[in-house]
């Protein structure tokens, strides 16, 4: 590869182009696009549950398929839609923050997409293979024990492959960040996106483990004839729900801190103000993270765990209030005072303010035990957590691909469509969820394949179901404003908004696959701005202009992961016939083959000569 | 190759394994990592905690577990980790054969290890009738102890690989952190042992 | 850009008039109105909550709306540079304490209520039944008193009854919205709750954990009765002779076709503790057929000929020989006259 | 290649420092094979309540586990603060992991 690789170049070439990319720019456009198909699928499968409540007693799925509905429509939208999408925007933005050239682990970061989308597709596959997972996206164990065909056995193997791959992506943004940030980038000098990125990616590695067992356990019970969940040969089924949930909390902040890190440079940027407190932002996301693990029960309060256990959960619950509001707080703060510009990127973290504020205020209440008797499993809690989701983590990513496009595909979108797309979307979705805080306390459990006549259901569902509709349309609205974009779209500066942090500073939109052609040196917060108010306005090189190390492209990871995803096949199916023997082992033999050659094969990368870079420069 | 990462004693850097910035990546990765394993392990622990009592019908651990095995295998395993630090020692004097006698002898006391734990489970199945199967515990026990006699064979494939792999070149700034690498995830092994024979055995044994 | 107010507004009208049509919900179902001790107790919490949430919601939107009103881009100072404001020591104290506050005013009360439901000391003192969630329907064994039902509880009003909730398959879970706040109803360990009704009335219950596909339709009801109807009640039901012949013929030979058919093998009519299928001694007196169904005739025999149609993986699908109409029917006619007792759901329906 | 296996010309005060280390590393190292044998003793001998033994052998697996992340894995070095931080947080959250599972057997 050579600088002049930004040629047009034939679909093949962009292919294998994609296929073997190592650059975290590449990745993040991979992992948009892997995210926003999921979303897209996950957002059909909202629908047809929607559909199915729209009126009681309907039948417009079977009980069965309705159960494989929620549970994938749960799946996809958070490990496969979210998540995804989450770390598509941290590789997008966070190396240029801190100023890096490239991520610590290019290698492994390829293969974490490569993990999660095969994972993905292994889940979806069952699909079309006798049926989907139907235990919830919670999967307990014991029904998900009994719970007949492959569709579980699907929903294992498929999140351990994608959560693997998640976890790579954590470790390898943790040492990005520890160590390649630009000189003169203290920790206390880094955007707060690149702050959440770094603590989200602390939440990783340390929840997702416990998945791992949990979904290992479930594994070899269900296939191998294990006993843990198994309570005649002295299983206990609670041990799952303590694992998932140990994993689940902090997955849930996982979703949205990063949010909480993206508006904060959002509305920084677009008050044209620094960030109010940002030290005590940065510690109240620490603080969030810290206490994110010790929160897990509130989602077992009605197991029977006992007074004391949940008094303790409830009250380490409602302190989470607190450094949230600190930073809710602190946002009005920022904006107080400044000069608010309202695009589309400011639109959606307007919107998410009063939105996500109702979503903590409804979490603040499930806190509270003895009231959580009455919301758990009701609709009152999937009205809480859709605020929360929606509200925070859609909204948040909406606003991040506003905010980001131009630096990411040098066109900014349509803003007469990005405002169709936001007030559709707010308004379809309180419609849909503010309503079922209601038919959860007037008795409507979640989960529900039916709801029967005259219980006082009928109106509220009717409503949701509309309002749902009013997001798909919004939905549909924002696809058809990317591909305008694409085709016609208004070509950006670099520096489209005014910005203050360094992925503002590059030179061209999108940046060259090296990022930086002399690392920059970082004076103190918000870089940029300083050097618009008190330098240059462009950024002072830190070093001279040198030959850049970069690694290789690899099509490695992207057989490993097939690898593993015929390997899990092998497993699902190695009970019904033997021949599956040969998928699984053949699938881990590819997969640990090419490990080997990974291992053994000395890749030293290559180098921009400096000359080069400079015939660039004209 | 563009630069020539090999060392020779006058470029030979105090911590040849930290010199490059792909050495330090990998030194914390491998770090962070070990955080994860921490949790990991962790869970598995509980679960066997959780589970520990529920035999069923089966064996319970008072009556399978020996001591003089699992203390053969305790010490097995320590030395091993002893040896790595001495494999570390000859690196960092950049002395590669040395280097390399030491992990030789650190890979056969893996070897040996694990031969025990093999042979300590065909025991417990042919003797007991005590399997994966045979209750909750016994599905905890296997798993535990399972994972980390997988995470030993893991091991043992990584250093042989990176024995053979770089007998003929030598110590170089490239490889200098893989070294390093695993000779920190080796010693996590042994920590994860520690409290394997701690709580699994002793703990068993005294009921 | 200046329809988004009026838009927010508009929104907040039609929820709430969703919400007025609607009322609270169905009398009897609804956790909103609640009827007994936990229900009360639970709701003194959702509304201490709710009101100190609305408060913070309230504090952030005047916040929100002020900040938006007043430091919008000024046309013609587009290029106005606001003062870079790095904190406020004070402001920032002040919104992390009040929230201290706050949470300390809902965590005592919380935790307080917590410990009150959840202590069982007095059981013994008490009615005790021991309930079995099963796919898809509930068992009520009431301990001493050697009788059983199915998804029909009686209870007096006024008393605490306890429960020991327990499955004998995947976990459940028991909730009574009026009643009381759910627990889980797991294979592995006893869980013990009470129920107090404040006043009669035929309450419903679900199941609130995800439990197979007819997971929504695991419906049951709790019938709280006066202390004295409930008294003779538990006596008729004591007094209950399995053995007692129908009166007319077709139920006679419904009877006979219920043994015949196997039904035996699960059903219990009279006292049978533990049990494969929904007790039946008293079916005459249900609120509905499994749970769900009207308790007409013609709907129990649609469900004796195809439970599965109603019901969809339930456990008594294809586990007996097929029905004509006519033997359908015979057994219909049969169940319905089970009848142990004249206290039946009429009586707490006021 | 350049020849490896000469070690006259490293720094010699670094390799006096290695020498030191090394010393350290083989005294913890006696410890650690010490505290296993009084584990192993303590239990085999069945000579103590079981209340105590318990706390007591964990108490000398969390010893020696120590020995092993500061002398042998280096934690205690210059230029560890991440993974020190990292391995706590680990094990923070495995103490509440623990926890958790540990309080079923007897809730
Ligand atoms: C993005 C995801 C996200 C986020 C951020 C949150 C945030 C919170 N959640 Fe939520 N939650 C979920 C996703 C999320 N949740 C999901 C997916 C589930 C269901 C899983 C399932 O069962 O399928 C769930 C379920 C759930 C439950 C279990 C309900 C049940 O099943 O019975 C509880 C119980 O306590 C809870 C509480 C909270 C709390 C206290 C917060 C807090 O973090 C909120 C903090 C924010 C604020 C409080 C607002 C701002 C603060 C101020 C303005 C300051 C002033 C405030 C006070 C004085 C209180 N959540
Ligand atoms: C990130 C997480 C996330 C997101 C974004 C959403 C988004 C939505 N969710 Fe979901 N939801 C969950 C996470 C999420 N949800 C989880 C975890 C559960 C629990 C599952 C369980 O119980 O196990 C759940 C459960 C859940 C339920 C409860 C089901 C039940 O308990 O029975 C409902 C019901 O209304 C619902 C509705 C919706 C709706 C209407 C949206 C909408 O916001 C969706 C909007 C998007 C669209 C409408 C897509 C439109 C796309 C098109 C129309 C295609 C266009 C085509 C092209 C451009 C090619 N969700
Ligand atoms: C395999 C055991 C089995 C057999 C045999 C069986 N049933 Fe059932 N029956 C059940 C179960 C289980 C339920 C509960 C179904 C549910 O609600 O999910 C049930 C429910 C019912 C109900 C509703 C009970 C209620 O409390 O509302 C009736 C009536 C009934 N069965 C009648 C019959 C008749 C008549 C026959 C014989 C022709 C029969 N059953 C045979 C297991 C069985
Ligand atoms: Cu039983 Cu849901
Ligand atoms: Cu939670």
């Amino acid at each position: 590869m050579s600088v002049a690789a930004t040629q047009k170049k034939g679909f093949g070439a962009m292919l294998w182009d994609y296929l073997t990319t190592v650059d975290h720019k590449k990745i993040a456009h991979l992992y948009l696009a892997g995210g926003g198909f999921f979303f897209i699928l996950g957002g059909l499968e909202a629908l047809v549950i929607r559909i199915q409540l729209i009126k009681p007693e309907n039948d417009f799925v079977s009980a069965g398929l309705y159960n494989e509905m929620i549970t994938m429509h749960g799946t996809t939208m958070i490990f496969l839609a979210a998540m995804p999408i989450l770390l598509g925007l941290m590789n997008a933005a966070m190396p240029l923050q801190i100023g890096a050239r490239d991520v610590a682990f290019p290698f492994l970061n390829s293969l974490g997409f490569w993990l999660f989308m095969f994972g993905g597709l292994l889940l979806n596959c069952s699909w079309f293979l006798g049926g989907a997972p139907d235990g919830g996206w919670t999967s307990y164990a014991s029904f998900a024990l009994t719970s007949p065909g492959h569709g579980i056995d699907f929903y294992v193997l498929g999140l351990q492959i994608a959560g693997a791959g998640t976890l790579m992506g954590g470790i390898n943004f943790l040492v990005t960040i520890v160590n390649m940030r630009a000189p003169g980038m203290t920790y206390m000098r880094m955007p707060l996106f690149s702050w959440a990125t770094f603590i989200t990616s602390v939440l990783i590695l340390f929840a997702f483990p416990a998945l791992t067992v949990a979904l290992f356990l479930l594994m070899f019970d269900r296939m191998f004839g294990s006993a843990f969940f198994d309570v005649a040969l002295g299983g206990n089924t609670v041990i799952w729900q303590h694992l998932f949930w140990i994993f689940g909390h902090p997955e849930v902040y996982i979703l949205i801190l990063p949010l909480f890190g993206l508006f904060s440079d959002v509305f920084a940027t677009f008050s044209k103000k620094r960030l109010f407190g940002y030290t005590a932002m940065v510690f109240a996301t620490m603080l969030i993270a810290f206490l994110g693990f010790m929160v897990w029960a509130h989602h077992m309060f009605t197991v029977g765990l006992g007074p004391v256990a949940n008094s303790i959960f409830a009250i380490a619950t409602m302190a989470i209030a607190v450094p949230t509001g600190i930073k809710i707080f602190n946002w009005l703060a920022t904006m107080w005072g400044g000069s608010i510009t309202i695009n589309s990127a400011m639109l959606w973290s307007l919107g998410f303010i009063p939105t996500f504020t109702i979503g903590g205020m409804t979490g603040v209440m499930l806190g509270s035990a003895v009231a959580d008797y009455q919301y758990h499993d009701t609709y009152f809690v999937v009205a809480h957590f859709h605020y929360v989701i929606v509200g925070g983590t859609i909204f948040g990513i909406f606003a991040g691909l506003h905010y980001w496009w131009p630096m990411m595909f040098g066109r900014i979108l349509n803003e007469t469509m990005g405002k169709i797309t936001f007030w559709f979307f707010l308004v379809g979705f309180h419609l849909t969820f503010f309503i079922q805080h209601f038919l959860g306390l007037m008795g409507m459990p979640r989960r529900y394949w039916v709801f029967l006549e005259d219980q006082g259901l009928d109106l509220g569902n009717l409503i949701s179901t509309i309002g749902a509709f009013l997001m798909a349309i919004a939905v549909i609205v924002f696809f058809i404003n990317i591909i305008y974009t694409a085709a016609k779209g208004e070509k950006s500066s670099p520096d489209p908004w005014d910005g203050r942090t360094l992925e503002w500073a590059v030179e061209t939109s999108p940046p060259p696959f090296y990022n930086f052609k002399q690392l920059p040196l970082i004076r103190g917060l918000d870089p940029l701005w300083i050097e618009k108010t008190e330098g240059k306005g462009k950024m002072t090189p830190a070093e001279p202009l040198g030959d850049i190390h970069m690694p290789n492209g690899s099509i490695l990871p992207f057989i490993m992961s097939i690898g593993f995803f015929i390997a899990g096949f092998g497993f699902i199916y190695h009970g019904d016939h033997a021949i599956w023997y040969l998928a699984l082992y053949g699938g881990m033999a590819l997969a640990l083959g090419c490990m080997a050659v990974r291992s053994l094969k000395d890749d030293h990368g290559f180098h921009i000569k400096k000359e080069e870079l400079e015939r660039e420069a004209d | 190759m563009s630069q020539d990462h090999s060392l020779n004693p006058e470029t030979m850097p105090n911590e040849p394994e930290k010199a490059t910035l792909e050495g330090k990546n990998k030194f914390l990765g491998l770090w962070f990592f070990l955080g994860g394993e921490t949790v990991l392990f962790a869970s598995l622990f509980g679960t066997y905690l959780a589970l520990r009592n529920s035999a069923a019908d089966g064996p319970t651990s008072e009556e399978l577990f020996g001591l003089g095995l699992v203390f053969l295998m305790t010490i097995l395993l320590l030395t091993s980790s002893l040896t790595s630090v001495y494999a570390m020692y000859h690196m960092k004097n950049n002395n590669f054969k040395k280097m390399q006698v030491w992990l030789g002898i650190t890979a056969l006391l893996g070897i040996a290890f694990l031969t025990c734990e093999i042979y300590e489970f065909t025991h417990y199945i042919t003797e007991y009738g005590f399997t994966f199967r045979s209750s909750a515990f016994g599905s905890a026990f296997y798993t535990l102890v399972g994972f980390h006699g997988g995470h030993v064979t893991f091991g043992l494939f990584w250093l042989i690989g990176l024995m053979i792999r770089n007998a003929k070149r030598g110590l170089n700034l490239y490889n200098a952190p893989k070294f390093n690498t695993f000779s920190l995830y080796w010693h996590f092994i042994d920590v994860v042992w520690v409290f394997i024979f701690t709580v699994v055995y002793l703990m068993g044994k005294v009921g | 850009m200046k329809g988004w107010m009026g838009k927010f507004k508009a929104l907040f009208l039609l929820s709430s008039l969703a919400l007025f049509l609607t009322g609270c919900g169905k009398e009897n179902l609804t956790a909103l109105v609640p009827k007994g001790y936990g229900a009360k107790s639970s709701m003194d919490l959702i509304i201490l909550t709710t009101v100190i949430m609305s408060f913070v919601l309230l504090a952030v939107m005047i916040f929100f709306v002020i900040v938006l009103v007043r430091f919008r881009k000024k046309k013609g100072q587009e290029d106005y540079i606001p003062k870079q404001v790095e904190g406020n020591q004070t402001l920032e104290t002040i919104w992390t304490i009040i929230p201290i506050i706050l949470v300390i005013i809902m965590g005592v009360p919380t935790v307080i209520a917590t410990f009150d439901l959840a202590d069982a000391s007095k059981a013994d003192e008490h009615i005790n039944v021991d309930v079995t969630g099963n796919q898809y329907w509930w068992h009520f064994d009431y301990g001493e008193d050697e009788f059983q039902t199915s998804q029909d509880l009686y209870i007096p009003t006024g008393e605490k009854v306890y429960l020991h909730l327990k499955s004998s398959d995947v976990i459940h879970s028991f909730w009574v919205p009026s009643l009381s706040g759910k627990l889980d109803v797991n294979p592995e360990n006893e869980n013990t709750m009470f129920l107090e009704a404040h006043e009669e009335g035929v309450y419903w219950g679900k199941c609130a954990e995800l439990c197979g596909p007819s997971h929504s339709l695991m419906d049951f009801k709790v019938i709280a009765v006066s202390p004295d109807d409930y008294e003779q009640w538990a006596k008729d039901m004591n007094d209950f002779d399995p053995e007692a012949k129908p009166k007319d013929t077709v139920a006679q030979e419904g009877q006979e076709l219920f043994e015949e058919k196997s039904c035996m093998g699960c059903h219990a009519v009279g006292s049978s503790p533990v049990a494969t299928g929904p007790n039946l001694t008293d079916f005459g007196n249900r609120t509905k057929i499994a749970g769900i169904l009207e308790p007409t005739k013609e709907n129990l025999v649609d469900w004796i000929q195809d439970p599965e149609k109603i019901k969809p993986g339930n456990e008594m699908t294809g586990k007996y020989p097929s029905l004509s109409d006519d033997e359908a029917d015979k057994i219909a006619e049969y169940l319905l006259q089970l009848k142990p007792t004249d206290v039946a759901p009429e009586s707490a329906s006021k | 290649m350049t020849d490896n296996t000469n070690t006259n010309q490293i720094d010699p005060f670094q390799k006096q420092k290695n020498k030191e280390e090394l010393k350290k590393h083989l005294i913890s190292f006696a410890l650690m094979i010490v505290f296993t044998v009084i584990a192993f003793v303590i239990v085999a001998s069945e000579s103590m309540e079981k209340m105590f033994v318990i706390p007591l052998i964990i108490i000398m697996a969390v010893v020696q586990v120590g020995f092993q992340f500061y002398y042998f894995m280096h934690l205690k070095e210059r230029g560890h603060e991440m993974p020190a931080v990292m391995i706590y947080g680990g094990v923070w959250c495995a103490l509440l992991t623990l926890a958790a599972l540990g309080v079923i057997t007897w809730w």
